[in-house]
């Protein structure tokens, strides 16, 4: 039962683009691409259209080569290059929440040679640590729910705000439940696993993924792993959706009990708090959410958040990860290190870049698993 | 310039030996330590946790055979058999392709348990320059892994990056260090990190009439400092040491001297051996393990 | 070459020393504050440095990419600072300027203009930013970090500028943002430094920004003439000075004597290089410890007239009904309270060009098409400058849209301080295929 | 007019001769350390070849990479030193009137270069670092894959799988080659591999200045089949070969010698 659901998530994730068109055909109703999880989905569910959000395929993207300079990160290239691919051709409108300036650039090069009926830009601001911000985004958000109301000639009530809110405040309660099966001894499910929770999570109808989301959580307490967990590691760092990588490193004898990026538990860890100005909770929500670390200053809120997980999930290692040219992640990895090192969990820095070189990075890792299980006896 | 090439300068011997006053006959345990690297394998034979018998071969397209080669040579006129030997640990690059080993434990925990054995516990921080890669690793008296880093990326710091200037400058590989200390005054390191444009520069060098020495010295003064930028990041202890093919390239080893005001101890056997020796020496502690002696 | 080309007289600009003597002072100042009983505070170029002027005349700012700047200048210092940040585990893709700063501070030895290194970083008081790219309220927070390390607290602000930009006045609700955080940002200051804040002086300070960079923009207007009065490697010890002191009276003085001057080098037909036969622009900043490109691109008759960067990263322009890129004229009167004040500058600084391509790739190249027409330029270099993500930000989109206006595009990489990224040889033989393809050989000596 | 066009590149030195755009001899050698000799020597042959001495030759243009370390000497005189960009367009624009695009892949870099109608250079990008050219990567993965380098070409087009390589830096490529080849992947299909990601380089470097037909690949790779095929599919268009694509450069420079 578990096992199908799981499956089921993989199969969304490897057949997202005929999902999308199937629903639009079924619903009759529009989808729009997202790059950052700064986009509001609830404001896309409220009007009924299906935030999808927008990933790469890890082939190197060699036809973005005009559009984007190479030092950008191999997210935003791969991005665009699904677009200029045309992969991504049912989509009806590009939403792009202000985070990174990498994936504003996918955005604005999608927007310029990608035909799209509809592309909008949210400021979202940066100086989320300051109190100004949360009436700033409200107002942003208001703008973008009229360009919606414009685009689809049909308003958002407060009862569609609401549907909005309450679906995704409801799949994010139901993913951080099943995370807390991760904090066991033997983990009820494995890093790749739920990594492919989120994951498709960000590209189906959340209605249809919380459904599967509740039976799974019924049948989880009885859900055995016929593996070791071995050593518990950590993931953390810059977007991450690189399967393959998740699945060799859970091969060799560790299991990641959690994750720490925006395709994982940063995608869904905060919550709306319900209030009368609905776009006041909403931007609430995205100004006081777990951080990108582009708008966490001055404090590093989201290095303290990450030693939290590391200690309620028990890691005793984790797995730095930077996509190579990824400036916000790049800029706190001394400092995200030391915070780790300091309750004990030790850490090994790897560069993602569009492919990765599994050769180098197997003995990296299987060195770091090495130092942390120590092969104490042998000495 | 063409026959010259045909010399192939980039090959560097491969050989074999055997320790002459040791016999294994009444050895209490047989292990042996397979490291199947990027560019060279390597197996070392050891009776009671002593280097017996080694041998040392380029690695061929299939690593299996490789392995299964290296190891038979090694063995070759000792009377011992693949069979014969207690516990096989696999190591390097291709250690997944080890048939007969019962373990494989990685490079960097066996170049540190390996240089501990060949230069002794002094060692803290080790300098592997394999073929493809450099690693520096921090380890402590008991040659246990504290912390390493890999390179990112770049071969110019690599045995491979020195293969393909030997050939250029057709100076046999075992030579180039030495060639490459013969200028009484040291050019500008050359600029690139990328072999094939250091190549192209250290060509445009030649070109300009440089020579071979002078471009030599440019060239393995660059690879000097990109290996002091890796090491400067996981900080030098001493005493510092260095293993793997390019450890045996004096024009490296005396500038990273130079460099980082460090003198490396020198090796007491091949340091190209390292892996394959730390690899022997798990080999006999996973025995004792075994055999319910530790 | 056979034809024959025309020689025009070049002399030094007079107001050189004065620059000098004004970047070298900055720096000292900066070293020497606690002696003259004054503050230091540290922050970027762009930042809203006017409203620290409120604070008193002694209080004296090292803004962080000149700072960056001049040790890429120095390449020596700048690889150590290099290889100091890279040992501290930062990676080596991340901006150039803010990894030289880091390194600074890391070995604890601070430069001055000449490449004088003193020991020991002199720690700012307050750190007073602003974020506009993903690195500059970072790169504080690291300097924050790297300071409590040493065991000392530095206090931060930090102001959030990521607003987007438009040709036309953005909304109030945005300029609103940005001043509500500015307010708060004084009586932090007022707390932080224990000191009684003065409007007045953030009027005149305000008041001398909003000058200054009108007046650079009416000097960078001065080199459409032919042969140019000045070239673009002399601007870039000019326009530093904006980027130093922006707000303060010296540099409004100095703008002016510079316009001046410059005025009466076109008069008297005085150029910046001998034999102008080819003008450039160039894109984002340059390879600093490589200025001498400059002086090969002479060698074929180039000069280079300036760029998008150098006019507008201090100046301040705007679009005229006839469609002409021109100097923005000054608000029509001096601001009187800290309100009009706040709202003032913001609304003039939220119109820096160099914001545009921060929000709009199309912005930017329309800006840069007018340039090239106004300037009479014949073709564009762009540095792909591995060095600054912000400014490099939609480089290739600005490319394709020049040259679908049909102005030739050179584009080569590099980076501003990071001279293990600029190949200078392979530069120049590329540079040499295109001034070949735009039929242009090298002069006799 | 007797005119001749020395190339001298990163591996080769190569000699054209031309009697009023007719080609009389061609001639091709490694570039030894005295560059000059190799290549003096080479043009004493080519003329040899074709039955004329220095004597004949009536003007002579040079360009390559090496075109400023050679000393030159009558007929050849240094300001008539032409880049490989100008030459190659001239060459490939003779061969065929109708180009608009041409790429250059030689054995340290790559070209990309735009021309108008009337054969002149519009537009052209060359490789900067860390995408370095496809000769002497080919060579390095051939030693890893213990193939000789003619093999490698035919040896790809044995397969059909397709392995995504990040190959930005030809050298970490070799890492992941020598990952797949431990891995047991088929040398067929890592030699496929490796010559789609140097096709995916030349491309996403040639895209740069975007692709108009019709498309002329010039310069040694381009008798490499196994580079040929990808380089066409990640182009999306059919790329012209002309006869001697390794002499193209050399003969730019020859015809430009003729109209000087």
């Amino acid at each position: 039962m578990v096992e199908e659901i799981l499956e089921k998530f993989r199969e969304w994730i490897d057949n997202r683009h005929e999902y999308a068109k199937t629903w639009k055909e079924r619903t009759g109703n529009k989808v729009v691409g997202y790059f950052c999880t700064y986009v509001p989905e609830e404001v896309l569910y409220a009007a009924n259209i299906l935030p999808v959000r927008i990933l790469g395929s890890h082939e190197p993207p060699t036809i973005t080569e005009p559009y984007i300079f190479a030092m950008y990160c191999h997210l935003c290239r791969d991005c665009l290059a699904q677009g200029l691919k045309g992969r991504f051709s049912y989509l009806d409108g590009i939403v792009e929440g202000q985070s990174c300036l990498h994936l504003r650039q996918a955005f604005n090069a999608w927007r310029l040679h990608i035909p799209i009926d509809y592309a909008h830009y949210i400021h979202v601001p940066h100086g989320v640590q300051t109190p100004r911000a949360v009436p700033y985004l409200t107002q942003e958000i208001a703008k973008f729910k009229q360009s919606i109301e414009k685009w689809t000639g049909k308003t958002i009530t407060n009862e569609d705000l609401d549907r909005g809110i309450n679906v995704l405040n409801r799949n994010r309660d139901l993913m951080r439940k099943v995370y807390e099966y991760r904090k066991l001894d033997n983990p009820k499910i494995t890093g790749l696993e739920a990594m492919e929770m989120v994951l498709s999570s960000q590209m189906v109808d959340k209605e249809e993924h919380n459904k599967l989301l509740e039976q799974m959580l019924e049948e989880l307490p009885y859900r055995k792993l016929d593996r070791e967990p071995g050593v518990r590691l950590m993931i953390v760092g810059s977007e991450d959706d690189d399967r393959v990588f998740m699945k060799n490193v859970e091969n060799l004898g560790a299991t990641f009990v959690i994750d720490e990026h925006c395709t994982g538990s940063r995608y869904f860890w905060t919550d709306i708090e319900p209030r009368e100005d609905r776009l006041m909770a909403v931007a609430s929500r995205y100004v006081y959410r777990v951080p990108c670390p582009s708008k966490d200053w001055p404090e590093f809120t989201r290095i303290k958040h990450a030693v939290n997980l590391a200690e309620q999930f028990k890691a005793q290692g984790a797995l730095v990860i930077q996509n190579k040219f990824c400036d916000p992640h790049g800029i706190e990895i001394p400092p995200l290190r030391e915070a780790l090192r300091s309750v004990g969990v030790h850490t090994y820095p790897l560069e993602f870049d569009v492919t990765v070189p599994w050769g180098q990075f197997r003995t990296r890792v299987e060195a770091f698993l090495e130092t942390l299980t120590g092969l104490e006896e042998l000495f | 310039m063409t026959e010259e090439k045909t010399q192939e300068c980039w090959k560097w011997p491969e050989y074999r030996h055997t320790m002459p006053e040791m016999d294994w006959h009444d050895a209490k345990i047989v292990t042996a330590g397979v490291d199947v690297g990027s560019v060279g394998s390597k197996t070392v034979i050891m009776v009671d946790g002593e280097l017996y018998a080694c041998s040392v071969m380029r690695t061929g397209g299939v690593s299996e055979e490789t392995a299964l080669k290296v190891t038979n040579w090694a063995l070759e006129g000792t009377g011992l058999e693949i069979k014969d030997i207690h516990y096989v640990v696999g190591t390097g690059y291709g250690r997944v392709n080890v048939p007969f080993a019962k373990r494989t434990i990685t490079e960097i925990a066996c170049h540190a348990r390996g240089a501990h054995y060949i230069y002794g516990p002094t060692v803290r921080t080790v300098l592997d320059i394999g073929g493809q890669d450099c690693k520096a690793i921090r380890c402590d008296e008991k040659g246990k892994v504290l912390s390493f880093l890999m390179n990112d990326k770049c071969a110019a710091g690599t045995g491979r990056g020195l293969e393909v200037f030997a050939d250029l400058i057709s100076v046999p590989i075992q030579e180039v260090g030495k060639v490459s200390l013969s200028v009484d005054q040291e050019p500008q390191p050359v600029s690139n990190t990328c072999v094939i444009f250091a190549k192209a520069e250290a060509l445009a060098l030649l070109r300009q009439g440089w020579l071979k020495e002078r471009v030599a010295a440019a060239y393995h003064a660059a690879m000097a400092d990109r290996i002091v930028d890796l090491l400067t990041r996981v900080g030098v202890e001493k005493d510092l040491v260095t293993t793997g093919g390019v450890a045996k390239n004096v024009g490296v080893v005396q500038r990273l001297e130079r460099l980082l005001g460090v003198k490396p101890l020198s090796p007491r056997m091949d340091p190209i051996l390292a892996g394959a020796i730390g690899a022997a020496l798990f080999a006999k502690a996973l025995q004792e393990k075994e055999l319910g002696l530790r | 070459m056979s034809e024959e080309t025309k020689e025009y007289p070049t002399e030094p600009l007079k107001c050189w020393d004065e620059a000098k003597n004004l970047r070298r002072n900055y720096y000292e100042d900066y070293l020497t504050a606690h002696e003259k009983g004054g503050l230091r505070w540290a922050g970027g170029a762009w930042t809203f440095s006017a409203v620290l002027a409120g604070l008193g005349e002694d209080v004296y700012g090292i803004t962080s990419e000149p700072y960056g700047a001049t040790i890429a200048f120095f390449k020596d210092f700048a690889a150590q600072c290099h290889d100091a940040t890279e040992a501290a585990g930062f990676p080596r893709t991340l901006c150039a300027y803010m990894r030289n700063y880091w390194g600074s501070i890391l070995l604890d030895k601070y430069i001055l203009a000449d490449g004088t290194i003193v020991n020991g970083f002199p720690t700012p008081d307050f750190i007073w930013q602003d974020h506009i790219c993903c690195s500059h309220a970072k790169w504080y927070q690291v300097v924050k970090w790297l300071e409590r390390k040493k065991g000392k607290e530095v206090p931060m602000y930090c102001v959030d500028v990521s607003v987007g930009y438009a040709l036309e006045p953005v909304e109030e609700y945005k300029v609103n943002y940005i001043v509500q955080q500015l307010s708060d940002g004084i009586d932090w200051l007022e707390k932080a430094t224990g000191r009684r804040y003065d409007d007045k002086l953030l009027c005149e300070a305000v008041w001398n920004e909003i000058k200054t960079s009108s007046l650079w923009a009416k000097i960078c207007a001065l080199n459409q003439a032919v042969p140019a009065p000045i070239d673009e490697k002399s601007m870039y010890s000019l326009y530093v000075i904006g980027t130093l002191m922006k707000h303060k009276p010296e540099c409004v003085a100095f703008y002016e004597r510079l316009k001046e001057e410059i005025k009466d080098r076109i008069r008297r037909g005085i150029a910046a290089v001998p034999y102008e036969r080819f003008r450039v622009i160039t894109d984002t900043q340059p390879p600093w410890g490589f200025l001498k490109i400059f002086r090969e691109m002479e060698k074929y008759g180039a000069v280079s007239l300036g760029s998008l960067y150098t006019f507008g990263l201090i100046g301040t322009w705007e679009y005229r009904r006839d469609g002409t890129w021109a100097p923005k004229p000054l608000p029509p009167k001096k601001p009187k309270t800290r309100e009009e004040a706040l709202w003032a500058m913001v609304k003039w600084t939220l119109n820096k060009p160099e914001w545009a391509h921060f929000y709009q790739p199309e912005l930017k190249t329309k800006m840069m098409t007018s340039i090239v027409k106004q300037w009479n330029v014949d073709a564009v270099l762009l540095h792909y400058n591995r060095g600054c993500e912000g400014l490099s930000l939609h480089i290739a989109e600005n490319r394709l849209g020049l040259l679908e206006a049909g102005i030739p595009v050179f584009p080569f990489e590099g980076n501003m301080g990071d001279e293990r990224e600029f190949d200078f040889t392979g530069t120049m033989a590329r540079l040499a295929a295109f001034f070949e393809s735009m039929s242009l050989k090298k002069l006799k000596e | 007019m007797i005119a001749a066009g020395v190339d001298v590149g990163a591996k080769f030195v190569k000699v054209v001769i031309l009697s009023d755009g007719k080609v009389l001899g061609r001639a091709k050698a490694p570039v030894g350390f005295d560059v000059w000799r190799s290549s003096s020597d080479l043009f004493e042959n080519a003329l040899k070849s074709a039955g004329l001495s220095r004597r004949d030759v009536g003007k002579g243009v040079v360009t390559g990479m090496g075109r400023k370390t050679i000393r030159l000497r009558p007929p050849i005189n240094a300001d008539e030193a032409v880049s490989e960009v100008i030459a190659d367009a001239a060459g490939a624009f003779q061969l065929v009137p109708t180009v608009k695009t041409v790429i250059d892949v030689g054995a340290e870099e790559g070209r990309g270069i735009k021309v108008d109608q009337g054969g002149k250079v519009k537009d052209f990008v060359i490789n900067e670092r860390c995408a370095a050219g496809a000769g002497t990567f080919v060579e390095a993965m051939a030693r890893a894959l213990e193939v000789s380098v003619e093999d490698m070409g035919p040896l790809a087009l044995k397969s059909t799988k397709t392995i995504p390589m990040n190959a930005q830096c030809c050298v970490f490529a070799e890492s992941e080659v020598v990952t797949l080849i431990h891995s047991k992947v088929a040398k067929e299909d890592v030699a496929k591999a490796i010559h789609d990601a140097i096709a995916s380089r030349i491309s996403s470097m040639v895209l740069r200045v975007g692709v108009e037909r019709d498309v002329v690949l010039i310069g040694g790779v381009a008798l490499n089949p196994g580079f040929v095929v990808p380089l066409k599919r990640e182009l999306r268009v059919d790329v012209i070969l002309p006869e001697y694509p390794e002499f193209v450069s050399a003969l730019g420079a020859a015809l430009i010698a003729t109209n000087i």
